[in-house]
């Protein structure tokens, strides 16, 4: 075998933190060789984006290499001083980010960041810089490259800033990219369309890459080798099609279950033994009467006639049935998002009706609704779990709080035995009911918000990305745990997602949404197999396919 | 170009400063000590260069002082520490080289002095005289006021017989005609100039005289600078007396009393005019500082009882408290032992001089006997007021006195009064109960004072103080002569009556403190406590 | 219930109490500034509480000692031109100058944050209304429109309260609006909104509370700024009512005395007032690292 | 187009600033209306009697009604009549002709010392945070804070003035040994370099010297703060985080990429901090006898000089609108975003 261009020897990291020293990565040893494309896979803590920092030397004032070695070429990158690190930095090894508007300066013209990084490293004298930043920015497929030169990160989409960063990243030709998380965030289909740029610049320039990321479709899409890490240390280390085909590791095959693909169903996430413990899915009993109606919706922002006028939803009508489930797909800015609040009555409509329980609920402001009787029979389960809950409530106090409101025949007492009851409904410990939002986990905050949308046994509950923010062994349980609910509270769902994939375990019937319309609609499989407008299809493409085949269970 | 001058050293001084043009000045620290220029800095400002503007402040009556020159002035006197003061009983000619009167003293003629002249080089004249006596008893205010007290009410009183007699026309006669043409008010204009600035709104040209002074006097203002100072430049024709040393004074406004200290101590300003009697105890001590404090004629700080107040129109309330008060404590801690004690007198009134010891002292028996015999043995509470822009002496004065209060059971409650308000609670609606008073008498008479603190409805009798015996006694005073037999008992029984009903308890007589550089002479004391820089002469 | 989804998932979180001190002292010792100004703090609120029973002298009696004596044994910071013990006032006047700052903060953070609170989530009329108020008040110099309204209203205690109050109050509306606008729209206020609340229900006992850390740092600023306010209304003579022990009275007092070499007087007072303020400037900064949500992982 | 927008922002400040202008006309109006005490008694003097303070009050014009007098102020506002300061006896729009070059002057150079410290010392703070020099910089700013104006002024004054000597005597604008430069701009430090005069420059900077040092030392705080807060943000963003990666050096990252950031929100506080120096100037003003705008309104107060204080109130609040928008014009200058936001 070659030398390998980074050689990671049982590197560990320290954060010095207020709970004491905390170990980040522990031991992590990795290689890549010259024109390898490396993927790190990992659950969020399982410090995939330390290493990579570590290896930049770009940790935070806290963090501290605390052994190990980091070969670049030859080199020991832990001993060399800043002042050559920084050398090192841009010229040699280059990174990309997740979230790209953040991580362009707001108030510099993307040009000159690009040309910043090529005076640093003489690439470019200042004469020349624009020139050549040009040059990158073309090579990055920024259309009209000499105009966007002088152009603020603010005036670009969220795509083109990853262009931009990539083109930061990739101006000095460096031998070794890692990009860390870089399309979370992004719409399926521009995510598609930076990482094919991104691996054919790789490849143009003969570059290794190193991929952060959660999402293990995507990994496996784009790299040749794939690493799992789980709280700091490495699970496992194969070529993509051996890892996938036959997982080493129980925690490996726990991922790769967890992972949404185009045929599992729901109970299919679950890893074994918390499958051989749950119930098998209830038969799916036929949908009922029409339980909401919706008829030419429509949702316009700004004064009319004015500038910054604009139609988020034009002319919406779908109707969803008892003990339905319908998907809302679309990428962001389709108005799918407006459409739920106008639905749940927190945003009062422009047009249309909104007909619930045979009752028009659009000419009830949304600042009144709330204490109108049939709000508790249309309830929300929010896409962050975190931001969803009252930081200064306990998760007992947030689950009760619609009980007090909504449902004041309830005594103190019988309140309480609801929490209870609903606690255990969503799988919450009952000794967590006294804790706050930071001291919960992810999940557990999951399940406090599900806990609360339930309590007043609504009739329509609306799934606003509800998975979104979560790992995917989580996603795994929290998707289980709704399609349980569903189907014992005998609710419907209106299932708000940009993820074909995830929209699909649950939903009976599917409507693509695109520019404030419905672009295709009708059952899931159906739109999943055979789409018929050319937009579907599209977001089908983009979605990145993970070699298929069964996964051994060894 | 030659703009920035800058001298060093009292040889060239001279030559420069008589080669620069009066437009441009030629001030430096270094010439405080000179004896060209003089720095004086005040703690007022001044607010108007003319003395009959209705608005006019006090501090700048001494533009009125220093640049124009009245019918009569003052003598001067030595004072028994040595310092000059003026002297009330020695009225000596100014822009009049003689005057007489006639047998009953209706009828007063002036000659006015043969070659004076305006500042412009016109002539001084008794038309001159006669248009700024009437814009004095016209104009109302102030002015007006004061030139009442000496009788003078109307123009129709004031004739020029010819360019150079004028004549003035009592409705009776008054020993205080003549003091009061000595005061600040009764200026000499130069009213052709005054009249060509006049406009129909305004026909005493207040507009202009208010920034342009139009006079005779020793100094003309070469600039100023409002808030901030104000230029002096000596007349060299001045013909009223001999020609000031000084060929020009700087009179800079400075606020913080610390400020004006520090800018005396290190030798930057020639004088600091009314400094506070701890700085006058002190600055004494130091080298290189002259301090003269001369006691404020017909002034006495008093606490002064409001009879409108339930408890004080009983006497002995007013009585107890007389005789509760720390006197010497207040005098050493709040005046700083500068000026006269008030208190202590004799229990019989032996002469006429004014102002004089009263009969209390501190005697807390006496004062407590006396309230046990009224109906408020058990005291009472009272607010004790005084004027926030005095509160150097009256705030230490009012917490030492409610000290005193305590002791015989009277809570007192201290308020401060900021002194935008105090003419009109204290003075004019008269409803403070207790509260600390510091009138002075321009015309230096007992009578004078008694006229306008012991006359119910006048301006300091801030106490509501009504007594017909007293009311009358003033009354036939006021006017009489000194010289008249009926006088000194008159006079003797006023104070007797004030002492024994004691609305206003006297507690010292205080002193107005100057500092100078050391070797400044010729610094002179006068009633209306403004700084009159003729006769002062440089080391 | 048999779904096996009831299954706990690890449990790691510390509980709620012990978190919060280890949090406070992990700041405390990462900043010792902090740690020694809550500490201060604490010295100031005992001297507020038990200054009056502790002192030496009376603070208001004149002749403790000998008029205008250099520290001693006897007077620790000495006496002042009326013979008062300047050490018994320094600490009587603890009391005041809290009371006062303490009050007029509290009425500025009361209706500056309701007015700040009600613009930031109605938006609209009721926002501009509120912001051209705050406009008009802010478009003084502080200082100058405090002493205005001292001087209109006369100067006793509770008007150098209400001026301070007045002229702090902008500074709360402002903050209030922002913290509340920008989570008008936050998840849990949404889902405050699905619980059945009512929209001020919302806007107090949702969002408002969630405003009150970063509020809480400009309170611990303010505190320290009404204090010098009140001493700066002293020192042009509008401050509170002799002989009441109050720091900046007696700073401005003793400004007097300063060129006259009498630094006792201004000294003493003007460090109990330079510790105070400084105290709770520094509480402000230990506060804000306290509730930075960037801090607390 | 993107004049177009910008023009548009000033005039839409512009135009917020109407009811804002009004409002503080009627607030300055009443408040100067419920100033206790009669200031006609007070103008007509110790002496005056009865119907010499009628007459005073009659040219006062307060014999009016209250609307009728806030009527004729506003009408005589529009004419540009800021009526006359019966304390000093100027108009009202000479005092603030003279008086406000005088504390501009003063409150400029403060905010410009403070800055030039104050601005260093928080980004020093910020690259170090909780190191001893953070902790050094914090307590010397707070300390700076945390001590009432016209105390310093006077420690500064004894020790540099009455003890030293450095000082030169606190007695205004410039040294009596020299005149006033012409006026150009009404600062005399400008003003006397613009007539080539280095003495009197030198000078009239000693006289500000110590005035300058009170005020600053008192703004230091704020502003080294907001640095402070802002660089550790800025700092922590992922545009610096792109930065480093890249290899840019620390001095450009520092300067470049969180420097120029960090800068927005100080430029915004530092709108605050103006209000806190002039309000600062007033009581600074009175101990080195500074003859700004300051003292002249602590003095108009006091007498209830009603011409006077509206005359102060309304330039305060006209210098207060100019100066957010001279603010806003900055912020425009270094965030590009501002002109695309409603």
């Amino acid at each position: 075998m070659n030398v390998p261009l980074l050689d990671v020897q049982r590197l560990s990291v320290d954060f010095n933190t207020r709970k004491g020293v905390i170990r980040a990565i522990d031991s992590v040893s990795l290689s890549v060789a010259k024109g390898e494309t490396l993927g790190i896979v990992g659950e969020s803590g399982s410090g995939k984006s330390v290493t990579s920092y570590a290896v930049m030397k770009i940790l935070d004032r806290a963090g501290k290499i605390t052994s190990g070695k980091i070969i670049y070429g030859g080199m020991a990158l832990q001993k060399i001083p800043e002042s050559d690190m920084r050398d090192i930095r841009g010229r040699e090894i280059s990174m990309i980010f997740q979230n790209p508007r953040a991580a362009l300066n707001p108030i510099r013209k993307i040009g000159q960041q690009v040309a910043d990084v090529l005076i640093q490293h003489n690439q470019a004298t200042r004469a020349e810089a624009r020139g050549k930043a040009i040059e990158m920015l073309q090579a990055v497929k920024i259309a009209d490259a000499e105009k966007r030169f002088d152009a603020y990160p603010f005036e670009l989409s969220g795509g083109m800033c990853q262009r931009v960063v990539i083109a930061i990243a990739l101006a000095c030709k460096p031998q070794l990219l890692i990009a860390d998380e870089p399309t979370t965030g992004l719409d399926v289909t521009t995510q598609k369309a930076v990482m094919d740029l991104i691996v054919e610049l790789t490849a143009r320039f003969n570059m290794s890459t190193i991929l952060i990321t959660h999402d293990l479709g995507l990994a496996a899409a784009y790299c040749d080798r794939l690493m799992v890490m789980e709280k700091g240390r490495v699970v496992e280390q194969n070529p993509s099609t051996v890892l996938f085909q036959s997982p080493q590791k129980e925690y490996t095959r726990q991922l790769l279950q967890a992972t949404p693909r185009r045929d599992s169903n729901v109970r299919d996430l679950l890893p074994k033994e918390l499958l051989d413990k749950t119930d098998p899915l209830p038969e799916s009993s036929p949908p009922g009467p029409p339980l909401l109606t919706v008829s030419h919706l429509k949702k316009s922002f700004g004064k009319p006639g004015s500038e910054n006028h604009h139609l988020a939803v034009r002319d919406l009508s779908f109707s969803i049935r008892q003990g339905e489930s319908l998907g809302l797909v679309g990428e962001s800015g389709c108005g799918k998002s407006t459409t739920s609040a106008m639905v749940m009555r927190l945003l009062d409509t422009t047009e249309g009706q909104i007909e619930f329980l045979g009752e028009d609920i659009a000419r009830i402001p949304a600042s009144q609704f709330s204490s109108h009787p049939l709000r508790g029979k249309l309830q929300m389960v929010f896409q962050d779990p975190t931001d969803s809950l009252n930081p200064r409530w306990s998760a007992e106090r947030s689950i009760e709080d619609p009980l007090i409101h909504l449902a004041k025949d309830l005594g103190k007492a019988e309140r309480k035995a609801r929490v209870l009851e609903l606690a255990s409904l969503v799988g919450l410990p009952h000794n967590l009911l006294g804790r706050y939002p930071h001291q919960l986990s992810g999940g557990q905050k999951a399940r406090v918000g599900i806990a609360r949308a339930v309590a007043l046994n609504p009739q329509l509950l609306i799934l606003d990305e509800p998975t979104a923010a979560l790992d995917v062994s989580v996603q795994a349980v929290v998707l289980n745990l709704l399609e349980d609910l569903k189907h014992q509270l005998g609710m419907s769902y209106l299932f708000i997602s940009h993820d074909l994939n995830v929209v699909r375990l649950l939903c009976d019937r599917i409507i693509v949404m695109q520019k404030g319309q419905i672009v295709e609609e009708g059952n899931a499989r159906l739109i999943m197999d055979q789409p018929k407008t050319d937009y579907t299809q599209s977001l089908l493409a983009a979605i990145p396919h993970p070699p298929t085949g069964e996964i051994s269970t060894a | 170009m030659n703009r920035r001058n800058f001298l060093k050293g009292a040889t060239t001084l001279s030559v420069g400063a008589s080669l620069i043009p009066l437009s441009q000045l030629l001030p430096s620290s270094a010439l405080a000590a000179s004896n060209e220029t003089a720095v004086v800095v005040i703690g007022g400002t001044i607010n108007s260069l003319d003395i009959h503007r209705s608005g006019t402040n006090r501090t700048s009556y001494q533009v009125a002082i220093n640049c124009y020159d009245r019918l009569v002035s003052f003598g001067t006197k030595q004072m028994p520490d040595g310092s000059l003061s003026y002297d009330y009983d020695n009225v000596q000619p100014e822009m009049a080289e003689s005057w007489e009167v006639n047998e009953d003293g209706t009828v007063m003629t002036f000659k006015i002095r043969e070659g004076a002249t305006f500042w412009d080089g016109k002539p001084v004249t008794a038309h001159d005289v006669k248009w700024s006596l009437d814009r004095a008893v016209s104009l109302g205010g102030f002015p007006t006021v004061q030139m009442k007290a000496g009788r003078l009410e109307s123009t129709e009183q004031f004739k020029a017989l010819d360019d150079r007699t004028f004549q003035i026309t009592l409705p009776f006669a008054s020993k205080l005609a003549l003091p009061d043409l000595a005061t600040p008010i009764p200026i000499i204009i130069n009213s052709q100039v005054a009249k060509a600035n006049a406009t129909t709104e305004d026909p005493w040209a207040t507009e202009y005289l208010h920034r342009n002074p139009a006079g005779s006097g020793a100094f003309k203002v070469s600039r100023w600078n409002a808030g901030e100072q104000l230029v002096y430049e000596r007349n060299d024709n001045w013909a009223c007396g001999p020609l000031p040393s000084y060929q020009r004074v700087i009179l800079r406004e400075v606020p913080a009393q610390s400020t004006r200290r520090a800018l005396i101590e290190r030798g930057s300003v020639t004088a600091s005019q009314d400094i506070p009697n701890k700085d006058a105890k002190e600055l004494a001590k130091k080298d290189g500082i002259k301090v003269v404090s001369t006691p404020i004629e017909n002034c006495i700080y008093s606490l002064c009882t409001n009879v409108d107040f339930e408890p004080f129109k009983d006497k002995r309330v007013r009585q107890a408290i007389a005789w509760s008060i720390p006197y010497e404590k207040i005098f050493e801690q709040a005046a700083y032992s500068q000026g006269m004690p008030m208190w202590g007198g004799t229990d019989e009134v032996t002469s006429i001089d004014w102002p004089q010891k009263s009969p209390y002292e501190l005697n807390l028996e006496k004062a407590r006997e006396l309230l046990a015999q009224t109906d408020y043995k058990d005291g009472f509470e009272v607010p004790l007021s005084f004027n926030l822009s005095v509160a150097d002496w009256a705030e230490p004065t009012a917490l030492l006195i409610q000290q005193g209060l305590a002791q015989i059971g009277i809570t007192a409650t201290i308020e401060k009064i900021p002194g935008a308000n105090w003419r009109t609670i204290a003075l004019v609606e008269k409803k403070l109960p207790l509260h600390l008073e510091n009138f002075g008498g321009w015309l230096n008479t007992p009578d004078y004072y008694f006229f306008w603190a012991y006359i119910k409805g006048n301006l300091f009798n801030s106490y509501n103080y009504d007594n017909p015996e007293m009311t009358k006694l003033i009354e036939e005073t006021l006017d009489m002569a000194v010289t008249d037999p009926a006088y000194t008992p008159n006079v003797k029984r006023m104070i007797e009556i004030a002492f024994e009903d004691i609305p206003r308890i006297p507690l010292w007589q205080p002193t107005l403190n100057v500092a100078f550089k050391e070797g400044v002479e010729g610094y002179e004391y006068w009633f209306h406590r403004q700084m009159d820089i003729r006769p002062l002469k440089p080391a | 219930m048999a779904s096996s989804l009831a299954t706990p998932e690890a449990s790691t979180a510390a509980p709620a109490r012990e978190g919060y001190w280890q949090h406070l002292r992990y700041i405390m010792a990462e900043n010792p500034l902090t740690g020694i100004s809550f500490a201060m703090f604490i010295g100031l609120i005992i001297m507020a509480l038990f200054g009056p029973y502790l002192v030496p002298f009376d603070p208001v009696a004149t002749g403790a000692g000998p008029a205008l004596m250099p520290p001693s044994p006897a007077h620790w910071f000495g006496t002042d031109h009326l013979g008062r013990d300047v050490f018994s006032r320094v600490v009587v006047a603890t009391r005041l100058d809290l009371m006062i700052s303490v009050s007029a903060v509290a009425l500025s953070f009361v209706f500056g944050s309701v007015i700040g609170s009600l613009s930031g989530y109605f938006g609209g009329w009721t926002d501009r209304i509120a912001g051209r108020l705050m406009d008009t008040i802010m478009a003084f110099p502080l200082f100058v429109l405090a002493m205005g309204i001292v001087a209109a209203a006369g100067n006793s205690v509770e008007n150098i309260v209400y001026a301070t109050a007045i002229i702090n109050l902008p500074f709360y509306a402002r903050m209030a609006r922002a913290e509340v606008s920008i989570r008008r729209n936050a998840g849990f206020v949404q889902a405050a909104r699905l619980s059945g609340n009512s929209e001020l229900r919302v806007l107090f006992g949702h969002i408002f509370p969630n405003t009150l850390p970063p509020i809480m740092v400009q309170i611990s600023l303010n505190m320290g700024w009404a204090i010098l306010n009140a001493a700066g209304l002293s020192f042009i003579g509008l401050g509170v009512q002799p002989p009441t022990p109050e720091w900046g009275i007696m700073v401005a007092e003793g400004a007097n005395f300063i060129i006259s070499g009498e630094w006792w007087l201004v000294v003493f007072p003007g460090m109990a007032l330079m510790l105070a303020v400084f105290t709770f400037n520094l509480i402000g900064d230990g506060l804000r690292d306290l509730v930075d949500p960037q801090r607390r992982t | 187009m993107a004049l177009g927008v910008k023009s548009r922002r000033v005039l839409a400040r512009l135009l917020q600033a109407v009811p804002t202008i009004f409002g503080i006309l009627v607030v300055c109006f009443l408040l100067t209306r419920a100033l206790p005490g009669d200031p006609a008694a007070y103008f007509a003097g110790d002496m005056a009697d009865e119907a010499s303070i009628e007459q005073v009050r009659k040219n006062l014009g307060l014999d009016q009604p209250m609307p009728m007098q806030f009527v004729t102020y506003v009408g005589d506002l529009l004419q540009g009549d800021l009526g006359v300061a019966i304390s000093t006896g100027q108009t009202v729009a000479q005092e603030l002709a003279k008086r406000l070059p005088a504390s501009l002057e003063l409150t400029l150079a403060a905010l410009l010392l403070s800055l030039v410290i104050a601005i260093p010392l928080g980004v020093l703070a910020a690259t170090r945070p909780n190191s001893w020099v953070d902790h050094l910089c914090r307590f010397l700013v707070t300390a700076g804070v945390s001590l009432p104006t016209f105390f310093t002024g006077l420690a500064l004054l004894y020790v540099f003035y009455y003890l030293l000597g450095w000082a030169p005597p606190p007695m205004g604008r410039l040294d009596m040994m020299f005149l006033a430069p012409e006026t150009v701009t009404g600062f005399y430090t400008i003003d006397s370099l613009i007539a080539g005069d280095w003495a009197l420059f030198k000078a009239s900077l000693a006289q500000m010297a110590l005035p300058v040092i009170t005020l600053a030392l008192f703004t230091l705080a704020p502003i080294a703060r907001m640095t402070r807060a802002a660089m550790l943000q800025t700092l922590a963003s992922d545009y610096v985080r792109t930065a480093r990666a890249a290899g840019l050096s620390s001095r450009r990252v520092l300067i470049d990429y969180a420097f120029r950031n960090a800068l927005l929100p100080v430029v915004t506080t530092l709108g605050m901090v103006f209000s806190f120096v002039l309000g600062a100037n007033v009581l600074v003003e009175k101990v080195f006898a500074w003859p700004g705008i300051g003292s002249f309104a602590v003095e108009a107060l006091v007498v209830s000089d009603y011409a006077a204080v509206q005359g102060f109130v309304l330039s305060m609040a006209l210098l207060f609108v100019s100066l957010n928008l001279l603010i806003d014009l900055i912020y425009t200058l270094i965030d590009p975003r501002v002109s695309e936001e409603e």
